[in-house]
């Protein structure tokens, strides 16, 4: 029984804007308005284009991690998995392999280590927290041993140099990239039955089991797309910077994580999406370009950093207070 | 004591034993005084740490800023505590009530913000390295060897790093978990709702657990202090991971509830020797990041391997 | 009741007494000008549908939740009652609606939770602490629970008195039960009433609700109906005329006796036909026919396997060995999509943790489990899934301001009416109920009951798990009797009675008690 | 004689006797920290192939290398282990300048000569063998302050905050600009990594800064790479000696001077470890010349190379020592 009352709202905005996406979105703005006014070049086409180049890289690794958190879980091996993938396309092209091969090869390599992480977190069942950080370690050692720590010198062709650096029609290359990656994400998340499976994990996975669907295999779905994701970002980043190189993946282990929460997921899954991640990864962008330039030492830059994630997610990110 | 309790420790326990045994059975000399000592040295920090970290997790919290308090307090330490006994003994109370201070502002924000934790203790891992590279903008300081010697020689077999880690142990550890406060720990972790009913004010429960956290990182930060005898902003970085690692490795469940100190302890024991064991069997260095992930990857697994016998399918996932 | 001797109007004053109580939440008026009072050495029923408001008075009763308006006196005395330790204190305990045990402590660790008894130094007295238990069990006549075993590894029944251990250790002048039978069997309810016999004779005062009406019938001395958060009357047990309550419960009248059986299968159409079932420790050598059109009861004591058998069914329990078929194919039961595919239909035992996904709304949880049909090429066909939600809702009648609202929102009744929804919609032969009347109020139980001969009457075939007796013996045309993990009886038609299957359950063969009635004789005869 | 190798860091250094000299073949152990990047890897490389050479070959009669990871209290153990195994030397690469200085002790107590390069140790326990890092910033600054004149707009781009290293390399360019007040420069860190620093740099510029020079401690051809795609002439450039660096500077000819932390370094320390172990006296603190590069010296196979990627620190030999390593063996590693 419901006494619907409408009279007794509390609050009269209407609830959309209440949403986190809606006030991440705004923050976004917010902020982006303060970082113009100290320096009105930050509202520059030039400026917007390099955030949004630069925001590229974590909004395609935010796809996957996107559709894993709302699993309830997390993909912590994004950094070697990523260097991996990059170097492995790399070693193949020098060895004269067609571009779009090795391209194939590096994705393909993404997607099984992707789906490695599913068998620790869907089949023993151990906290992805902690497998994902050892499928991290597995695929540093990995690395090295198969680079023995000295990537391959390679020539890296126009088509992957344009994926992360080129511009068409002036707009960044990687920006095209990510816009497929998150109509991509969208489309799964809201419009398909495997997108509604995974917030139904997140939300009560017995219930979804009980259902007749096996989660198994939509972790599985979950997982191979983040290692698909990670290894697409280091094709990107290999185009970026027009070589491969042991410290690639350094800057995506928690960042992309970071994005997606303050783009209003729930760590603990169910609740959220990719259009906040989209904020959510610009927000983070915008506020690293602007601590980068801003002269303070370091030490205030990570103070603030911070300070400001705490701010944001105190003012939307908070758990409603309930008796259950 | 409930032994059915330790038998979630059973896997950190026994993979220790027989890593132990493949050490002095590769490297004999580590039967010697000090490779009894080098050996518990080595490990203790991290085990501290996994203190800190469990007993967050219990709470069904994490906490990402293990390494960055670690650091902070290792930087403290070693900045300020001069030459002097006294003021030594002084900077180390400083130095323990600052890692419970930074434990508690975790506490503060993930108890009274309700954010979830694991993205509070990732903002202020951000912003107690921060202050860590304030207070010490590079590497240096100095401390006095009585100090140093105090928390890292050994008395024959017996190390001091041990019986340090015993009496946080017995002093701090035990204490709490017989406590009130650690009897609410587990049940909020356990079962948050039922604590509330049962006149639990979780916030604060969370709150103090937080601070224990704290706590137990400095404890973790002075013996890495006394380890280096110096300080270093950057040197704690390794630790976060590695403690959520030595803790579900030692059996606790992220997710609360469930853990006792015994198997992170010793899951920290276990992870911080592998280094050395893979170096002892002449590993090749590039070799050994491989054979490390795949070995705590394959020891993970083959702890839950019964998941896969299980005849209620609602058993696997109900952990 | 300390001023008693100094005043005569302290000594009538109620044990408990709330009034003008309202409480709201978003949206939702949960208590609106409630009052309520309970005397010392009453066993006073609450009685409400789902959402009436009683969990929230008991909240509010035991400082889990502030009031936002009224006054509770305890005795005649006002109090405030801050936190759920403050009015333990002042002598209010309860059982709560859901469980309150952290599974991962121990049963001692469990009943003290919170007001563990401390030594100087703050550290809890381990010792003291299991004496206190060790003592509280005795008195409250427990002996077969450990206070040192995990809680979790205990039974649902078993958790449920260390529940009401856990209220009784504060030693309460008011102890309250909110819904705290609903998962137990018979003879689990007996010995909480004997127990809550005794206390009433102590004197204490206790506030029992439960959805069970011959239950209430039994313990009541007193009874108050709450509907929308108020009080809509109070009566003495003498003056109880039960179909006068169900009506201020539910504001309309309803049939209170079972609806019209559908017709016993009379052609040999056997839709399930298992053979031989086992599952190791969990299910010995069960075989049993199962016709379309037929409704079967299972029935036994707590943890006899029934739930399990269910669950096996629906490919929940791996490593079976015996043949299962359905309509005359042998199928096998691996996984629940397998099962679902051989044309089951599981209505699980807790739709919280096992049914729904609470934040999700009406209509992704009415589609979840047909999501495949109402999909082409992965892609969901949103006007279809709108459309079988629809359907769903108009069909279970589930109340509900849209197929937008998240499911949390609604009533315990129409939460459960929303899982049964949501397998309708798979079109599956074989229904699997466990329990599904659990904590439902009088009104939707009419409801479930009336579905399954619907169900059966469409040529379906429903297996009914349930710990109400009554409602076996009001809509099964079979009753599979369960007892160690195996079946032990089978009653058909008119041999199907309460005394008859409680009987067989304990595994009586001959009736010893005198007022046994005659088809309960006759049927445990026939079935040997 | 190696007198002219072995420099003295200063006047003020003192002399390093070793009381435990021995006779060869000697056990030689390389502790290493971090192995995740490619200027580890290099100097390993490097330390295998010295110690194949045959005149090496003949002083070891075993060769171990351990990497720790950044983590004090595995080398810490790793160290230890060294002493246990009874080990004449260990030549060490710290994960902490200052964190290992009681252990080093315990070594030289056990009769355990260890030899600290790179990120070297602040004890005197150690011999300390390093290119002056101070000096080095001081000269990219030198550099900077040529080409603009002492005028103008200076990108400054850090390695990892709270380090030694980038204190030093800081230090030492803060010390020349300070001295110009119409430099001005801003500031970034990018992690001595190539994109990192690309990263800030193209933050930089996006962010309306027009950059005249650039003072750049590593990660320099993601330096490079954005002031190219944002179509910006290139400044002149001070960095570190990354191969792309050099290739992109031959190819575009823009003003740079590259100066590089060399991993023949390792070598130079197992052949001072020998030395010692064989009673020679050494300075406690050795300092090895920089090699420094710019568009005057710029020679193809010499100082940069087109076998081997971007991300290859072309300082592999110790001129001054006679230390000679081939960037492509030591790039294709040896096993
Ligand atoms: N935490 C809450 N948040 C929002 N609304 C709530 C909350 N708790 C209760 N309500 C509202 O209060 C009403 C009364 O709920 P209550 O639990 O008291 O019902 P009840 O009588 O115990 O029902 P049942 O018989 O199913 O247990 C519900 O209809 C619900 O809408
Ligand atoms: N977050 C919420 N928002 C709105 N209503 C809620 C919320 N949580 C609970 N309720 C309401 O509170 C009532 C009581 O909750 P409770 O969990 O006791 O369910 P219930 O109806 O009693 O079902 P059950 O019999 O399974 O316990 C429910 O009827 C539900 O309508
Ligand atoms: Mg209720
Ligand atoms: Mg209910």
């Amino acid at each position: 029984m419901n006494n619907v009352s409408e009279s007794k709202r509390a609050v009269a905005l209407p609830s959309w804007l209440l949403q986190g996406v809606t006030i991440s979105y705004i923050l976004l703005v917010v902020l982006f308005a303060l970082a113009a006014a100290i320096n009105p070049h930050y509202a520059s086409w030039d400026n917007i284009r390099n955030l949004l180049q630069i925001g590229a890289f974590i909004g395609v690794i935010a796809v996957g991690q996107t559709l894993v958190i709302i699993t309830g879980q997390i993909d912590l091996s994004v950094p070697w998995n990523l260097t991996f993938s990059a170097i492995l396309m790399a070693t193949l092209i020098s060895h004269g392999t067609s571009t779009p091969v090795a391209i194939a090869a590096a994705l393909a390599s993404g997607t099984l280590v992707g789906m490695f992480n599913s068998i620790g977190t869907a089949i023993f069942r151990i906290h992805s927290l902690v497998w994902t950080l050892g499928t991290n370690a597995l695929m540093q050692g990995a690395t090295l041993v198969y680079t023995h720590a000295q990537p391959p010198k390679v020539d890296v062709p126009p088509f992957i140099r344009a994926l992360g650096a080129g511009n068409l029609w002036g707009i960044p290359v990687p920006l095209m990239v990510w816009i497929v990656a998150a109509i991509f994400a969208l489309v799964i998340l809201h419009q398909t039955r495997f997108g509604r499976y995974l917030y139904a994990i997140g939300n009560n996975e017995s219930a979804l089991f009980l259902s007749g669907v096996d989660s198994r295999k939509v972790y599985l779905g979950a997982y191979a797309i983040s290692g698909f994701c990670a290894a697409l970002a280091g094709i990107m980043l290999t185009g970026y910077s027009s070589q491969t190189y042991l410290g690639m993946g350094s800057d995506y282990l928690l960042v992309p994580v970071a994005a997606v929460i303050i783009g209003g997921t729930n760590i603990m899954g169910g609740s959220g999406g990719y259009l906040g991640s989209i904020s959510g990864a610009m927000i983070v962008v915008l506020l690293q370009s602007v601590l980068s330039t801003v002269q303070i030492q370091e030490a205030g830059k990570n103070i603030i950093f911070g300070s400001i994630i705490i701010v944001l997610l105190l003012l939307y990110g908070r758990e409603k207070l309930s008796t259950h | 004591m409930i032994i059915e309790r330790y038998y979630s420790s059973l896997t950190a326990v026994i993979g220790l034993v027989l890593l132990a045994i493949l050490f002095a059975y590769i490297q004999p000399m580590i039967l010697s005084p000090f490779g009894v000592t080098m050996s518990a040295n080595q490990g203790t920090t991290l085990a501290l740490a996994a203190l800190a970290q469990l007993v967050v997790v219990l709470t069904g919290g994490v906490d990402l800023s293990v390494g960055a308090m670690v650091g902070l307090t290792n930087a403290i330490a070693a900045t300020y505590m001069g030459t002097h006994p006294a003021i030594a003994t002084l900077v180390i109370i400083g130095t323990l009530f600052a890692g419970t201070l930074a434990g508690f502002v975790n506490g503060l924000i993930v108890a009274y913000g309700r954010i979830q934790p694991i993205i509070v203790t990732l903002a202020t891992l951000y912003i107690y390295t921060g202050i860590g590279l304030v207070v010490r903008p590079q590497p240096g300081g100095s401390v006095p060897s009585g100090f140093a010697n105090a928390l890292t020689g050994s008395w024959g077999y017996l190390p001091y790093g041990l019986i340090f880690l015993l009496v946080v142990v017995g002093v701090a550890w035990v204490p709490l978990m017989r406590s009130r406060l650690g009897r609410a720990i587990k049940a909020v972790g356990d079962n948050r709702n039922g604590a509330r009913v049962s006149g639990i004010s979780v916030a604060r429960t969370e709150l103090w657990a937080y601070t224990a956290g704290g706590f137990f990182a400095a404890c973790a930060g002075i013996f890495l202090t006394a380890q280096t005898t110096s300080g270093d902003p950057t040197i704690g970085t390794s630790y976060t991971l590695n403690s959520v690692a030595a803790v579900v490795f030692g059996g606790a469940v992220l997710g609360g509830g469930r853990g006792v100190a015994l198997g992170p302890i010793c899951g920290a024991y276990f992870l911080s020797l592998l280094i050395s064991v893979l170096f002892a069997s002449g590993v090749s260095p590039f070799y050994q990041n491989l054979l490390q992930g795949a070995i705590l990857v394959i020891v993970l697994a083959a702890a839950n391997v019964w998941r896969l016998r299980t005849r209620h399918w609602l058993n696997v996932m109900s952990n | 009741m300390a001023d008693s001797s100094e005043s005569g109007a302290f000594n009538d004053a109620p044990a408990l007494e709330a009034s003008g109580i309202a409480k709201h939440f978003a949206g939702t008026i949960a208590l609106d000008d409630a009052d309520f009072s309970c005397r010392r050495g009453e066993v006073h029923v609450l009685l409400g549908a789902n959402g009436a408001g009683k969990s929230t008075l008991v909240k509010i009763l035991c400082g889990v939740q502030p009031p936002d308006a009224g006054t509770i006196r305890l005795a005649g005395e006002p109090v405030k009652l801050e936190n759920p330790i403050r009015a333990a204190e002042l002598g209010v305990a309860a059982v709560f609606q859901e469980l309150s045990l952290a599974p991962h402590l121990t049963v001692a660790e469990n009943i003290m939770l919170a007001h563990e008894p401390t030594g100087p130094l703050g550290q809890i007295r381990g010792r003291e602490l299991r004496r206190r238990v060790t003592e509280l069990f005795e008195q409250i006549g427990i002996d077969h629970i450990k206070p040192n075993t995990l809680t979790g590894r205990l039974t649902l029944a078993d958790q449920q008195l260390v529940e009401i251990a856990k209220a009784l250790s504060h030693d309460p002048k008011t102890l309250i039960v909110d819904e705290g039978t609903s998962a137990l069997g018979q003879e689990e309810v007996r010995r909480l009433f004997d127990l809550l016999g005794r206390l009433r004779e102590r004197g204490t005062a206790i506030i029992f609700i439960s959805h069970r009406m011959a239950e209430v019938r039994e313990i009541a001395d007193r009874l108050t109906v709450f509907r929308n958060g108020t009080n809509v009357g109070t009566v003495d047990a003498a003056d109880m005329d039960e179909s006068h309550l169900v009506e201020l419960m539910l504001g309309e009248r309803i049939e209170q006796s079972f609806p019209e059986r559908a017709p016993r299968p009379t052609d040999n159409d056997i839709l399930l036909d298992v053979d031989h079932l086992s599952a190791g420790e969990l299910l010995h050598d069960i075989s049993f026919q199962l016709r379309r059109g037929e409704v079967l009861g299972i029935a036994g004591l707590e943890g006899q396997g029934q739930g399990d058998l269910l669950l096996a069914l629906f490919g929940m329990v791996r490593r079976l060995s015996g043949d299962v078929r359905v309509a005359g194919k042998p199928v096998n039961l691996g996984s629940p999509w397998k099962a679902i595919r051989a044309g089951f239909a599981l209505i699980p035992e807790d739709r919280k943790t096992q049914g729904l996904l609470q934040p999700q709304s009406l209509r992704e949880n009415i589609a979840l489990a047909s999501l495949k049909n109402l999909s082409r090429g992965g892609l969901i066909d949103r006007a279809r899934e709108r459309r079988t939600a629809d359907e769903g809702m108009k069909r279970m009648e589930i109340k509900a301001a849209s197929m937008e609202t998240p499911v949390a929102a609604l009533s315990g009744g129409n939460q459960q009416k929303v899982v049964i929804a949501k397998w309708l919609e798979t079109g599956g032969d074989i229904f699997l109920f466990y329990d599904p009347t659990r904590g439902v109020d009088v009104g939707t139980k009419r409801a479930f009951y009336e579905l399954i001969g619907e169900l059966a009457r469409a040529g379906k075939a429903v297996m009914l798990y349930s710990t109400e007796l009554s409602e076996l013996v009001g809509v099964c045309h079979r009753v599979l009797v369960m007892n160690d993990r195996r079946i032990a009886e089978t009653l058909e038609d008119t041999d199907i009675t309460e005394n008859a299957i409680l009987a067989a359950s304990l595994g009586v063969r001959e009736r010893a008690g005198a007022d046994a009635e005659p088809a309960a004789t006759r049927n445990i005869g026939a079935a040997s | 004689d190696n007198s002219a190798c072995y420099k003295a860091w200063s006047g003020s250094t003192k002399m390093f006797s070793w009381p435990h000299t021995k006779k060869p073949p000697y056990r030689i152990a390389l502790s290493n920290s971090y192995i995740g990047n490619e200027w580890r890897a290099e100097m390993a490389t490097i330390a295998k192939m010295y110690a194949n050479r045959p005149e090496v070959k003949k002083l070891i009669k075993d060769f171990k290398i351990s990497s720790a990871g950044n983590d004090v209290n595995a080398q810490i153990a790793q160290i230890n282990q060294m002493i246990l195994s009874g080990v004449d030397a260990i030549v060490l690469d710290a994960a902490s300048p200052t964190g290992l200085n009681s252990t080093i002790e315990r070594a030289a107590n056990a009769g355990v000569l260890v030899v600290s390069f790179d990120n070297v140790v602040t004890t005197d326990k150690a011999i300390t063998i390093n290119q002056d890092q101070f000096d080095m910033g001081k000269r990219w600054a030198d550099f900077v302050i040529k080409h603009t004149g002492g005028k103008g707009h200076v990108l400054v781009v850090r390695g990892v905050a709270g380090t030694f290293v980038d204190q030093q390399r800081y230090k030492g360019g803060k010390s020349v600009f300070d001295k110009h007040p119409d430099i001005k420069t801003t500031e970034v860190y990018g992690n001595w990594d190539n994109g990192t620093a690309q990263k800030v740099t193209a933050n930089a510029i996006a962010s309306g800064a027009k950059f005249d020079a650039v003072w750049s401690e590593g990660g320099d051809s993601g330096v490079v790479n954005a002031f190219k795609q944002h179509g910006l002439k290139m400044p002149p450039i001070a960095g570190e000696a990354e191969n792309g660096f050099r290739l992109a500077a031959a190819k575009d000819g823009f003003p740079m001077m590259s100066i590089g932390q060399s991993a023949g370094l390792v070598a130079l320390s197992m052949k001072v470890a020998l030395s010692v172990l064989q009673g020679e006296k050494v300075p406690q603190s050795i300092q090895s010349p920089l090699n420094i590069v710019t568009n005057d010296n710029l020679e193809k196979g010499k100082n940069y190379f087109t076998g081997v990627p971007d991300s290859f620190f072309d300082g592999v030999s110790v001129p001054d020592c006679g230390l000679h390593f081939d960037a492509k063996q030591v790039y294709h590693g040896i096993d």
